[in-house]
């Protein structure tokens, strides 16, 4: 066994040294071999103590057997961002045992398989091997079961070693297996027989440790799609229309659980929601349409690839000013990309989403709750503005486990915007028309489809049409319909969810950015704060901006736009929305696939600055 | 007095025929769709539907658009190219109380819109699912659809080189729980289907020959009014009997078949040649490949399933429409907020 | 009969007054009446008396019986742009009587079929009544053709009153009916017989004259579609896939018909090219890409709708960097919109086409010959460049009939780009990679099946790549391949075409256009040089944007950005290209589906600088 | 000697059987794809085809990424998930000699790529098209494609609503000239079948169930191992013999088909049960229906063509190949233009 180079003889020296809660761990595995719930007992065991935790999931584009990393960060300040360095690795796979090996940082601990016969080439780090195969043969489990069961061999020794508690371990168990006793026992007994031969066999010789804290007490832990189908819920869907796909699937899946669970008629016990699965992409959001337009708060769910054929029918929800809501998950792109790899390059095709002149609403959810939030805000905002409203998301977000305060019920009644029924129309006194804009909101009244009303009915159509939904190849009828449009479009302004100033420092320089990488940002910010750069940070949840937008970067005087694409995709939309200013805006990309650390954002900026 | 002119006569629900009536027709003159949109109109007024229960769908296309041109007083979607289907769909969960026409055509349908056709008839939505089939993409100028027939020559197009689609064929293969064939030379075949079709809890895909008098209606064309008056070959003369219809004339046994619909309505089936039993699948699938070799445009009910659930059957929704429920009834309860967080973790 | 208010009595005086070869004339009809063919008719015979001319059609998205208007501009200046002004009108149309009458200008001249009973209520113009029906019953003419035969009498009694050469009538009819003598007859006896009515009827009252010139000597007539078509033929285009669509089915429509014409093999008097009607543009694209990728000189043409649904693959193409072209014919949008009108409204959509991070390369014919020089020169490009090559068209160009220098044979031999085969790979020292980029300027090197190499084959995908073509989810490699295309488009930069400065007078303000306003802009800029107002004007004709541009924008104070959109979208990319002087450009905009008019952007300069 | 071990032994063209493999698969064990594509490696081995002669397609999905893992030194394509033809159809174009294989799965074929691989039918395009159904999504975890048979319940999807699709129905619906189904399980068919499919001038549909081992393999799912060994119903024992091969074995009389295909080779049909003509469309059809019916796994070949002319027929090419063309004769000549120039106006 390898020691550490620096050594200290002295244990109360040692505690001094040892490094609490604050730390990440690395487990490189295969994936379709079960480690996932090994993974989330980890998880949920820390969580449980009350120590801050998130976890990431790096997986490769296939079902089973390729290389997979679950990275597990604890942090006592409840930073909740990837870290680049890794302090604990877990290595169960021999094709990336070098690969992670060399990831570890100085000083940090490996345990591995010993069945891995590879050579440890490092001597700065500490090494504890693991006899999953005997420690597995030594439990009673069928054969075909244990692969799974090795997985909780690393669970019960790292415990050992680092002090997960065994009590919160069995908690996680019976959380993770519904209280089905079978296997909580059989995995929890893993736990312990691996627990016991690591406390009878290893020194512990490496500085992390875990102390129970009291810091997710009231917290949950969640990932970005099941809380974002949850804010669907909670807004009242009624018509869910979705196509797998990779990172989005688990949201329509997410309602698919929840929708029975929550949304049974309270007076028929019905349900009051339908779930269609598509042929493709196209049906996807054409059957949503179908359904928003008859007077349904509806949604569908996809990533870049889908968005991409959404297109056509996006344009027509706009120009015949349909309400949906289109979460897009971002992965990877162009092309099939990077399917199980996070990014933010869908922005400018969302938001000039369809031919001729577009633009469309778009949230950014950076959080757990804001999925949850924008969940029902946005059937909210579709419906009163009458249009396509975009969440976009992204795999980090959306995938991953993050902790969170609880979800919230929503603190405003269902909007429903303009529709009119039988009553309405009979008291109206003026001539409705379907497009004829009556509060100069540029927003008109709709009828649905079930109105009985004989002056309800219209004719709904992707082609030229007057304020009364007639057919019209008129060019001024044309022109002024284009410009009304433009003005609901200003009329969001006010309606979308405006920006939050994360942090006011009143300095010179800021940060602008959005969505997932909030959380490395926070940190990054945090950081340069203590290394004497102060530097604002105003985090956009929407777009068009809003008049928050004009202020902040009207008081700045450089200001980094932060994100995960090539292009600086939201960096153009700023330039173009400011051009008095756009010199102001430095574009700052980070475009691999892996999430943003603070790490690598403190140094691009400090970089930018130097200059 | 209403009942005076025809035009003015009322039916059942006090409607003339002129309330069914829609915008006046921009399509050609003589255009098979004019036709059809007639015998819509007329088996709406006939069959005593309220316009303010159907709802319309469309695709892009001359066909596509004659939705304007009838039910003017129903509401209606002039969609996509190809995509009226997923549309319907989605829009019929709105009220499902609503009756649905879909129309179409045959580029619409068998081109362009081939993947949603199959798909809307694996679900059996409730729809009355019309393809006008010409043969031809009118409104872009004449070039080839998917139904042209192989070897068809065409002025500015050139001769078609690729196998035709059949419409009721692919109907019948992906298990359409009614398909139908006609001809918009056959008014009254057409009108007894699209009455039938409405009658139908499923979708009911009706595949009616529809010439296109300004590019292609040259006479050895399969889909011109000269041919199709040529070769039509009619399975049976078909009858659409309203529920608890008396019926007086009288036929011989055998003669007849009966179809007896959800509603209660019946399809009456007058044997014109051989028997045909539109409830084999594996039959209809063999007489229209008999007909496409002996080039003979058949028509009539090909194939029905009476039994198979429909879309809505499939879903269990509450009888009053999604679209109307208040607030209270699709916002969980405040309560429910505290478990859901209890199992997030 | 109504006189003109002011009238001279002295012939001479009137001959002073005379407007010799500098007017317009509209003919308002119903479509599908065969009106098309007199209106090409006058367009012909003028064109062929050396008068400069061009024709427009505004027709509505149906086939029979809805309103349509022709417009014939003559200019001897040479001016091919819309006006607003209509000196003649011609009404055949009872539909649209009382708007073609008020649509002529104070002395303007109406002819109307006499059979249309409305009221006349100018007294402002000359009128003259035609005897439609009587004069074709004179004529011996089938039933069937009386509608088509009915329109060659406004043609004989317009040519008789402004002075249309009845030879070159009968030349243009020569022309049209390809030699067939009798409907040349029949139709030319109409014209001769309403003509002679006309002398023998009529008496000039208006000042509208025609005059043989010689400006059209050597030149031609076409439209873009057309001459697109046939630039592509020269380019060597292989591979054909459409589908129909408004304004673009013409263009396809015109290889069906000058392809066999032009490329049977010269060795074996075989086809070069197969030409595919696809099932939807889906399929259109996925074949061109399919058949760029094997190696063939490949395109497809469509609209903003197909555009649309071409997303996701021309994010593949881009990716995968396979060559092909993409004509995009715009008309308005969003949706079907206005598909027989004509806009500028897929500029951001085309841009940035697909999801993730895409910039493709774009351009903008204005005229007929750059159609056809663009036509074979994108075909160079996206072989050059392995990648989409869109060709921004729009429905005025692509449509109607412009007048033209013929058509020059391409002055640069056919340039197929890095492709190796067999003894390429046979001589090669280093190991070759699908996507290395040997040459530094991003572009690899690329074989294509059919190559029997051992070495050639190598399996494309629009996942992660290494730059030996093989899978990878490498962040690194994702990254720097990103960049590579990056790189590839910045080498872009230098071979497509160059903006042209259309107008340089060291002037501080300036016009940047692009695409089929051109001819409006010109004519507005020598306007305002008349009127005082030097203006520079560069024509752009490609993104990205070249160093010719950044030259242009840096050395102007004030550049109006004209294009026929809501949301000025090039105005959009100039901004984020050009973010430090951002604030210079301002956005001009028309987006009613009409042409633009040198009127109208005179008026909209002069408005703006008054300010 | 080459010879020795069965992995070196060469074929006619001096190629082992690891000539003809690709990189190692990373689908999970048991897969039903890994096994279909040891037989095209296996059948492309024994046909002596060489690999260079090879240009793989495929869409999205577990069954598309599988011609990464055989024929590593043929061209390949891994397109758009559900559109594979149109690529397949636009790069066979480049060089009609090569040989072509699409390879797809059923949510990729009969989902999203429906209208696809619809029209990749009617044009007859020359292409061995392998669907490798499974019921299920695979790479995306296991949803319901459109093959799922109605009711099957799956842990985490509930219960298939709609009905399925079945993909070898619909080829001859749509006038496939070359239709088989077969079964993972049966390697010996699967690899006569993609022997016979090369040999065919036209689309060949090949439908082949293939167990998803993650997500689709409960004994009682359409397409687990499990039920296709116990269900499957062979239409007849199938042997595909290749040119002026001489057959030793001896049959009685009537109980052997022949097939004769273009390139001379011939499809054996040696009788199991009743009589089937593969060449009768309205019999295959009917074959398929009732054996749906009686859940039977109908394995095979459905229905041949061998007459009808193949999409190269129809186009008037060079022999050599368009890719190829040197610019002389993709450029017309200088002289033209000046005719060119003529005709405008
Ligand atoms: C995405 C898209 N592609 C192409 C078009 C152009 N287009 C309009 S109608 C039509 C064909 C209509 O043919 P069909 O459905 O047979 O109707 P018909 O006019 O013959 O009645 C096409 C291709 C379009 N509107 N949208
Ligand atoms: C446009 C688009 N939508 C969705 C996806 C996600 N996706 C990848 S594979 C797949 C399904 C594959 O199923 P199938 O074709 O049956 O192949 P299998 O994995 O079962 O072999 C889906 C939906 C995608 N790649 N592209
Ligand atoms: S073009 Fe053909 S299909 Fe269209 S309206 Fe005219 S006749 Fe009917
Ligand atoms: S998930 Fe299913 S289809 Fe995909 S590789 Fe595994 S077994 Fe095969
Ligand atoms: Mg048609
Ligand atoms: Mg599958």
């Amino acid at each position: 066994m390898n020691k550490l180079e620096v050594k200290e003889s002295d244990e109360s020296m040692k505690a001094m040294r040892e490094i609490v809660n604050d730390f990440s761990i690395t487990v490189g595995t295969v994936n379709g071999s079960g480690s996932q719930t090994s993974n989330l007992t980890i998880l949920r065991s820390i969580f449980k103590m009350g120590i801050p935790v998130s976890g990431k999931n790096i997986f490769p584009s296939n079902i089973q057997g390729l290389p997979t990393w679950y990275t597990i960060r604890v942090s006592k300040d409840g930073y909740l961002a990837r870290r680049e360095e890794h302090e604990i690795v877990i290595a169960m796979n021999p094709v990336t045992f070098n690969q992670d090996l060399n990831d570890l940082v100085p000083g940090g601990a490996l345990f591995y398989a010993d069945h891995i016969k590879e050579e440890i080439t490092r001597d700065d780090i500490v090494v504890y091997p693991m006899p999953v195969k005997q420690l597995v043969s030594e439990m009673n489990v069928p054969g075909n079961l244990k692969d799974y069961v090795a997985n909780m061999v690393y669970v019960g020794i790292l415990a050992e070693m680092i002090g997960i508690d065994y009590g919160k371990i069995e908690k996680a168990l019976d959380f993770h297996f519904k209280g089905k006793k079978a296997p909580i026992d059989m995995n929890f007994g893993t736990v312990k027989l691996a627990g016991k031969w690591a406390s009878e066999n290893l020194n512990k010789e490496d500085l992390f440790v875990l102390e129970p804290m009291d810091k997710t007490d009231g917290f949950i832990m969640s990932d970005g799609n099941t809380s974002g189908a949850l804010g669907s819920i909670y807004g009242g869907v009624e018509f869910v229309s979705w196509y797998p796909i990779t990172p989005a699937s688990s949201l329509a899946e997410s309602l698919n659980y929840f929708l029975p669970m929550l949304r049974k008629d309270p007076k028929t016990g019905k349900n009051t929601f339908a779930v269609v699965q598509t042929e493709d992409e196209l049906a996807a959001v054409g059957m949503a349409i179908g359904a928003g337009w008859a007077g349904l708060r509806s949604m569908t769910s996809t990533s870049g690839p889908g968005i991409s054929l959404m297109s056509e029918f996006t344009s027509l929800a706009y120009y015949s000013e349909v309400p949906l809501v289109i979460w897009d998950v971002q992965r990877m792109g162009p092309s099939t990309g990077l399917p199980t790899r996070t990014s933010q390059g869908d922005i400018n095709q969302a938001y000039f989403l369809g031919h001729g002149d577009t633009k469309h609403i778009l949230l950014f959810p950076s959080s757990i709750r804001e999925c949850f939030e924008f969940g029902w805000k946005s059937l909210d905002l579709a419906e009163q503005l009458q249009t396509p409203v975009f969440i976009i998301s992204d795999l980090d977000l959306g995938l991953n486990q993050w902790m969170s305060e609880p979800f919230t019920y929503p603190d405003t009644p269902i909007k429903r915007g303009k529709v009119l029924w039988e009553e309405d129309l009979e008291k109206l006194k003026q001539p409705w028309g379907r497009y004829l804009d009556i509060d100069g909101d540029g927003i008109p009244y709709r009828t649905v489809p079930g109105n009985r009303h004989p002056k309800s009915a219209y004719f709904a159509r992707g082609t030229g049409h007057d304020e009364f939904a007639n057919y019209s190849e008129d060019p001024a009828v044309w022109s002024e319909n284009m410009e009304r449009l433009n003005k609901k479009f200003d009329t969001a302004r006010q309606l979308v969810p405006k920006p939050i100033v994360e942090n006011d420092d009143n300095a010179d320089i800021a940060i602008i950015a959005f969505g997932s990488t909030h959380h490395a940002i926070k940190e990054a910010v945090d950081i340069l704060k203590k290394d004497g750069v102060t530097i604002d940070y105003m985090r956009l949840r929407s777009l068009p901006f809003t008049k928050e937008v004009s202020e902040f970067v009207m008081k700045h005087n450089r200001i980094y736009v932060i994100e995960m694409n090539r292009d600086g995709q939201m960096n153009q939309l700023l330039v173009i929305e400011y051009p008095e200013i756009a010199s102001k805006f430095i574009s700052v990309t980070h475009n691999d696939g892996m999430q943003l650390t603070a790490k690598w954002i403190v140094n691009a900026i400090m970089d930018k600055e130097a200059k | 007095m209403a009942g005076k002119s025809p035009q003015g006569k009322v039916n059942l629900v006090n409607l003339t025929k002129s309330d069914y009536r829609g915008a006046p027709s921009t399509l050609c003159q003589g255009c098979g769709h004019n036709s059809i949109a007639s015998q819509i109109i007329a088996a709406c007024y006939e069959m005593n539907i309220i316009p303010e229960n159907v709802v319309k769908f469309s695709g892009i296309g001359c066909s596509s658009k004659s939705p304007t041109y009838f039910l003017g007083r129903s509401f209606g979607f002039n969609g996509l190219h190809g995509r009226m289907p997923p549309l319907a769909t989605g829009a019929m969960f709105g009220d499902t109380s609503l009756l649905g026409i879909g129309l179409s055509g045959d580029g619409d349908t068998a081109s362009i819109g081939m993947g949603h056709f199959k798909h809307v008839m694996r679900r059996n939505l409730p729809l009355v699912y019309i393809v006008e089939n010409n043969g031809v993409y009118g409104l872009t100028k004449g070039q080839f659809s998917a139904t042209a027939e192989i070897g068809l020559s065409l002025k500015k197009q050139g001769t078609n080189l690729y196998m035709p689609v059949d419409i009721a064929a692919e109907a019948v293969a992906s298990n359409a729980t009614f398909v139908a064939r006609s001809f918009a030379g056959d008014p009254k075949q057409v009108k007894e289907l699209i009455k039938a079709a409405f009658s139908h809890k499923g979708i009911a895909i009706l595949d009616i020959i529809s010439p296109c008098v300004s590019f292609n209606n040259r006479e050895d064309s399969h889909h011109s009014y000269k041919w199709g008056k040529l070769h039509e070959s009619a399975l049976h003369e078909l009858s659409y009997v309203p529920p608890k219809e008396e019926i007086m004339v009288e036929y011989e046994k055998g003669e007849l078949k009966d179809v007896e619909m959800h509603d209660g309505s019946l399809i009456r089936l007058r044997k014109l040649g051989k028997d045909y039993d539109p409830t084999d699948r594996a039959a209809a699938l063999r007489a229209l490949e008999e007909a496409n070799k002996n080039q003979e445009l058949l028509t009539g009910l090909i194939y029905i399933d009476t039994s198979h659930p429909s879309l809505f059957d499939m879903y269990d929704l509450p009888d009053e429409a999604l679209n109307r429920l208040t607030p209270d009834r699709i916002r969980p309860t405040k309560e429910s907020i505290d478990k859901i967080n209890a199992l997030m973790f």
